[in-house]
């Protein structure tokens, strides 16, 4: 807490504008070139009800979402109690309420430590004095906050002015003065410890821009060369087809929503044989349908990606939250042996990145590549650094090359070393094709020898060898040598890379692996991690334990591995890994 | 294009539009029937082979890719489509045609057909039906008349079939059509007709499954077919006169039953694009710039 | 039904026909409506809610049997029609009513719209159509009018709606009506018969999404309706008419647009069985004779 | 070869009637209490193309298909190059051809050994002159086989006039005529080693009845009570609905042929919902268009039997062949973390007990159980053993008591120890509820608290315990204490267990074991047959080595375990199996 970073709660009901206020703060930061991250909670209500959002901000790295809170917001008690539990409260945290000193004392059972300081502030009242509504209470909770912590004022005015951009000037002035009138409060009348004061590293600062990962999803694909997308709205992935509905017809590409999941993928497939760099985006249901179709692109040898930002199942389980539970699906859950690659993303900013190698993969080795991002991921507001630009390189499907082969000899699925064949593409090339989800020979036309299906079973499985030489793509934390090793992936990556750099400060030889191609695994990679270790804890939030089981299913683990599993809902936190690594070390 | 390409010779006589892969349907299968018109439509349009592509679902009939030339595509049971859709948005320069049987477009594939119609991206969809499910041999096909017995209805079926040309009608496809197996002359003048319309054509082909269903299928159908085009005063684009062709019994109709211009979807696709180059277009790199904070 | 049980009393007032849990929807949501004249449905009907279904898929909409007594199913999106003809199929004494969404029928759930209409199983289907996707946060919805800007139409969409009661008349359902989520008496009114109707009936009701498409949508369709049974001269059972009401534009027409009776399915199922007891049914474990060498 | 079995293998064009032959031989083998078994290949063409059948038959127990031939039977030379490889000679095995001797040599490459020798029989000739058509060649040819082998003539005939009791009184006659006059050619020009002839064990006699495994799941199906059958047609599983078209309706139970298997599966859970037992039944490309309603079923509690014949993957594959590559999907193919149990039949006989099982454990535990069939078991024509029809007891569904909770205090899903609780009927209950889809509380109302969420997670896996303890459906072969073992499953059950057998009578120590629960796995079970263990190799017909990966997700296997597997295609045959424990034991 305070210091080198800040983790705030704020909690209200419908109309209170918590999300708002959470936006206008994370667009402070990145102007600052803080790093930052929000995490948003809805109640049942399908719009305007109770609602609530967790804020982390520092300008060092910050890449697990915020675990206890240093400052609660409370503009709204009731709605506290159906939060709480997300929204617990650190040693010496503090917490701001609507209200007058002085007055009845309002029902609060906090979650967490006892508070170090309640601070009663006339929010609603002094917005009403300064902006004419009440509406206005959040802005002045932002001024509060800004006067209370230091934050940097100039950013965010700037940040307040661009959330209210669409508004008339009157509006945006009322919430400045809001702001103002909350800021001047706060220094006048109440202080913090300058402990908690947070400390801006003016040598970070930093180009900073603020997305989701279905934001850097989306504008990652894009930059890729994708120029086809087809969709079915789903919570937590619809944002990427929003943004691609968007921005891609300009750019001559065709953003599509289709009448469901299937047809999505049915039109990724076709669009990927006529030649386009197709992607679809769903959640765990979608994928579910598209099943069948995954298994086609499979056999037929046929690029496309697929994103699934997974939420908590199974079947429609929990929309809005976030959950690591279709792993198994995304490597086995097609029928028949079926290969694909599956690929995870680790935080916001590595959304991107991971388009790019999705799309060089699908496109070289000509198979579906299923990109397992999360709900957390996916709707994570952050601040992050600009993504590098200049890594994008569309890679370019092979296709035979007229000197070498004649239309007459071109042989679509012939069985090389590699496992690829030259693809042509219709319109473009004039080595025809008859492409087939049934056993095919190497012409493209139907067997029913079990020879041939083994060498075709043989000739795509082979194309996964080449991935997982070629794709290096797994992070490593902690020292080489230490004896105490975790394996995890994906959003989980944030708290479990936190976790040790605590420990290893505390100068305990801690390390981490988040492989990030799950399948097929560089097993070689993750063998030299495990050489040093002495224990190894396998960390995933699935009930089942889906990551150790594909572990199993690619490698020996260590005997006697240990596993930390749970059911997803609420993202793993920093101080629960530190205590998992704890009970290890003891 | 690229310019590289060796252009390969196109064929000169529909039988060199076939791929020469030899059929593995029946003896008596109605699909030949189709598949001779399929490749003296090819022929008569011309079609460049590398610009054309054929897709199908699964069934007897969706073995259809196989036997010529072109890009082709032996899908999946039920959603050839969407696949035959997304090749065409990818790529409209190509001639997109898709085929399957009954099962595959009305039972399986049924929730596509309704959003293909209203969509009206131009491709030409051929359903080959002949009543009953032929490559899975012989159960219940949605145009199961009533009664019929298969393997899966071993009392009669208690169902009402489905309707395939009023049920395109319903749906607002653009061109409707119906042919018959046993007319190679008239279905390739109905496919012609349809590749030729912009936007989505549909067109059932009545073709007997002599397997299953029984070689008496095209004497039956013969003895039945009215041709809509030496019907005085048919006029196609008259829906409610479509609606009543539909729904007739005793006779089959045969022809363009319905046929409708109304804007092509890469219509729509188009007029969006021209209005946001006005607007101009920002480098891709700069997108980047809405990020910032 | 078991000698056993101990009936709970039933419900006698409509809103005692509720299950007291608190709907989500936002206020003024056209759902709210819905719930209200369903209750009354209920308790007009005299429902016994142990021997009452009420299925659904997802979506805003879809959360409605949470808040009725009786048996209830929050589904998946898509599937509320075959889940609901499984119920009724098995166990032919329930009453058995779907209801969703328009993406949710109408979209995922396209495939199984014509196929219910064609087997006549005698439930009711209840769309609350509200023009876009509500859950998921304003989504194109197959039924958005053409040109409207959704999150993922933001040009306006180039695609033609479908139109709910003009596809359930093309796909031959016995009975189609469109209600009006304003109109609580209308809605209880039209239900009741759909309910009574011998077969499947499906009645679409505009309901309007106050926060995604807007709280005039009210006023606008007010403006607008008509009732049918105020039409004099219109004939339910005349098709023709009922395809002229389906394709009426500026006007939008309330009540039963459609209504033909002809037999349920389960009228098939239950002359098939009477002929083969007729014939004399084996004891099960005699069928065993049948694989004797 | 001889003795106690005999091989046979046909081949023919279409027309030459090799499938009528070899029921005929099947149903024969059947009246005269023998095992037999049938193994159909067709060729390319949709009907009347070339086609092969593989017999084998015994008056003990047949549990594989038919490895090498000792007898080939080639009505066409042409065919036989299409099947040759399915189609392998033994050593001393005789072929019995169309034709005259001196005539031409026809182009024969046999594969396997060399013939002992090659019979030239006029068999088209003497049909001409006997049945007065060539059609009756193929009964001419079963005369033939008749009057070399010794088989039952009296049975033999019976057969033959069952298998036209449709025709007329004249064709049956003449059949029979063309019958006699092979019999007597053979026993009067020709003869085989005594050695070859079929010794018949009388005291073997027994009651057989001839069914292929689709129709034992279909009948077993039908007596385990299911009264609710929705499907939708696929190779290799229509034969049940079929079955159940013709049988059901008259016992008032509902089969319905719907419009995808999306909607069979979602009548089937309605089905279950309003009381029904309820089932379907596909392959591959059908289970992976239900995979999302399968994880609704499962998060819902409902009560489902889901048949899957494996056919050849993935997608399309090979729609008439076998194989064991959907073994993940069933296990792990839904997305999130949704328990269900899979279950394999390992022959034709076993499906009738396995579809007992299937609905009991469904009934009783309220979740999904799929079977897992494949290709092989559910075509294959077999003479087996009356199934034990005594053995069906359904199991009534649990509902809430009426005297011991009272609809308004019951909870539908009420987190109970076992996992499971009290199940209410519509129209039999008063104890309303609501289910859903979505994660809910006990009452079934949805909720998006992570802790309920957990705890229904906990519930529901609670329920895979208690099915793991209490079903017990494992297989065992040979000596408990053997040092080698094999683990395998479903269809490879015939050849491992024969080569146990084979290997055992020869002294040598070998066992192998066939769980049937596949997930979840009794694994006390599994770790007992270890314990004896010095080399454990594992089984499947799967490319990608799922058994494998799915036995190392359930639980640790001994070091240095070995795997044997590739794709199907063809059924596991009992020489491979044999040279397989061969090469461990070297
Ligand atoms: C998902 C799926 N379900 C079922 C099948 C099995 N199947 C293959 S073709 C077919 C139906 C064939 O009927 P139709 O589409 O009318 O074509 P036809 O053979 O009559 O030309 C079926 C059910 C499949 N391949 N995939
Ligand atoms: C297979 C699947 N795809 C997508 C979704 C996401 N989803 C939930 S509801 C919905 C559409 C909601 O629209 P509608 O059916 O019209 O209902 P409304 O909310 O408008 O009442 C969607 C796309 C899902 N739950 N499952
Ligand atoms: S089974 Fe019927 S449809 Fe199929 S090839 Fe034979 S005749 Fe044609
Ligand atoms: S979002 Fe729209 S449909 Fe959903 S509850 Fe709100 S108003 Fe109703
Ligand atoms: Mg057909
Ligand atoms: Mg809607």
């Amino acid at each position: 807490m305070g210091g080198d970073e800040l983790n705030l709660g704020m909690v209200g009901s419908g109309g209170d504008g918590v999300m708002v206020t959470g936006e206008t703060l994370v667009n402070a930061a990145a102007k600052k070139g803080m790093k930052c991250l929000m995490l948003k909670s809805f109640g049942p209500q399908i719009r305007g009800g109770e609602a609530s959002c967790k804020i982390r901000m520092s300008s060092k790295k910050v890449s697990a979402p915020p675990d206890k809170l240093d400052v609660l917001l409370a503009l709204n008690w009731n709605d506290y109690k159906r939060f709480g539990i997300e929204l617990e409260l650190s040693d010496g945290g503090v917490v701001i309420e609507d209200g007058h000193e002085g007055d009845e004392e309002p029902e609060r059972s906090i979650v967490g430590a006892q508070p170090a300081k309640i601070y009663r502030i006339p929010l609603t009242e002094m917005a009403k004095e300064t902006a004419g509504t009440k509406l206005a209470k959040n802005m002045v909770a932002l001024g509060v906050l800004s006067g209370l912590f230091d934050l940097p004022d100039k950013e965010m005015q700037a940040a307040l002015r661009k959330t209210f951009s669409r508004k008339s000037v009157e509006i945006i002035d009322n919430n400045i003065k809001a702001y103002e009138a909350g800021k001047s409060y706060a220094e006048d009348n109440l202080q913090v410890p300058s402990s908690m004061k947070l400390v801006i590293d003016e040598s970070m600062l930093d180009k900073r821009v603020v997305m989701t990962g279905n934001d850097a999803a989306a504008y990652g694909a894009l930059l890729a060369g994708c120029s086809f997308f087809a969709g079915y709205p789903i919570t937590p992935s619809s944002e990427i087809m929003e943004w691609l509905s968007n921005h891609m017809p300009a750019y001559g590409g065709t953003m599509i929503q289709t009448e469901d999941e299937i047809a999505a993928m049915g039109m990724v497939i076709g669009a990927s044989l006529a030649g386009a760099k197709a992607m679809t985006a769903t959640s765990g249901p979608g994928i579910s349908l598209m099943i069948e179709l995954i298994g086609l692109a499979s056999i037929a040898e046929i690029p496309c990606v697929i994103v699934n930002a997974q939420r908590v199942g199974p079947s429609t389980g929990i929309p809005t939250k976030s959950e690591q539970s279709d792993l198994l699906q995304a490597c086995f859950g097609t029928h028949g042996d079926a290969p694909k690659v599956v690929i995870a993303p680790a935080d916001v900013a590595d959304c991107f990145d991971v388009m790019r190698e999705a799309f060089f993969i699908s496109e070289k080795y000509q198979l579906p590549v299923v990109v397992l991002s999360d709900g957390f991921i996916a709707q994570c507001k952050s601040s992050i650094h600009e993504p590098d630009l200049d890594k994008i390189r569309p890679w370019e499907r092979a296709r035979p090359k007229a000197d070498e082969v004649s239309p007459a000899d071109y042989k679509r699925y012939e069985i090389t070393p590699s496992g690829v064949t030259w693809m042509s593409i219709p319109g473009k090339d004039p080595h025809l094709y008859r492409a087939a989800g049934i056993e095919h020979n190497e012409a493209g036309d139907p067997t029913s020898d079990f020879a041939e299906h083994e060498r075709m079973n043989e000739k795509r499985y082979r194309k996964l060898e080449g991935v997982a030489a070629e794709v290096n793509f797994m992070r490593h934390y902690g020292p080489d040598d230490a004896s105490l090793g975790v394996i995890g992936w994906g959003s989980s990556k944030g708290p479990i890379r936190e976790a040790v750099e605590i420990l290893n400060a505390q100068g305990l030889a801690v390390k981490a692996l988040i492989p990030q191609v799950l399948y097929p695994l560089d097993t070689r990679q993750v063998y030299q991690f495990f050489e040093s270790l002495d224990k190894l804890l396998v960390v995933e939030l699935s009930y089942s334990k889906q990551f150790l089981n594909l572990l199993k299913a690619q490698l020996d683990l260590p005997d006697g591995t240990l596993h930390y599993g749970r059911s997803g809902g609420r993202p793993l936190a920093v101080y629960e890994m530190v205590e998992q690594f704890r009970k290890l070390l003891d | 294009m690229d310019t590289t390409v060796q252009a390969a010779p196109k064929p000169s006589t529909p039988s060199e539009y076939k791929s020469g892969l030899k059929p593995v349907w029946c003896p008596g299968c109605g699909d030949f029937g189709v598949l001779n018109a399929l490749s003296q439509v090819y022929h008569r349009l011309e079609f460049d082979p590398m610009n054309t592509m054929l897709f199908s679902g699964i069934g007897c009939s969706s073995r259809i890719p196989g036997y010529l030339k072109g890009y082709g595509f032996n899908g999946v049971h039920g959603r050839v489509l969407p696949i035959a859709t997304g090749a065409k948005l990818a790529n409209p320069e190509l001639t997109v045609i898709a085929a399957g049987g009954d099962g595959d477009g009305f039972s399986i594939g049924t929730g596509h057909f309704p959003h293909t119609c209203r969509r009206n991206v131009d491709i030409t969809y051929i359903v080959m039906d002949n009543n009953i499910y032929g490559l899975t041999k012989g159960q219940l096909s949605p145009t199961s008349p009533g009664q019929m017995v298969t393997t899966t209805s071993s009392y009669g079926s208690i169902e009402n079939p489905i309707n395939p040309i009023g049920l395109a009608i319903g749906c607002g496809a653009s061109f409707v059509a119906r042919s018959f197996a046993g007319d190679i002359k008239h279905m390739v003048d109905v496919i012609c007709q349809g590749i030729e319309h912009k936007g989505f054509s549909f067109i059932q082909i009545l073709s007997p499954c002599v397997t299953f269903v029984g070689k008496d299928q095209f004497g039956i159908i013969k003895n039945q077919v009215r041709y809509l085009n030496e019907v005085e005063g048919y006029d196609p684009t008259d829906r409610s006169h479509a609606f009543q062709v539909a729904d007739e019994t005793g006779q089959i109709s045969l022809g363009v039953i319905f046929q409708h211009p109304f804007p092509e979807y890469r219509h729509g696709t188009e007029i969006v694009r021209q209005r946001l180059i006005k607007r101009g277009v920002p480098e891709m790199k700069d997108l980047i710039a809405k990020f910032r904070p």
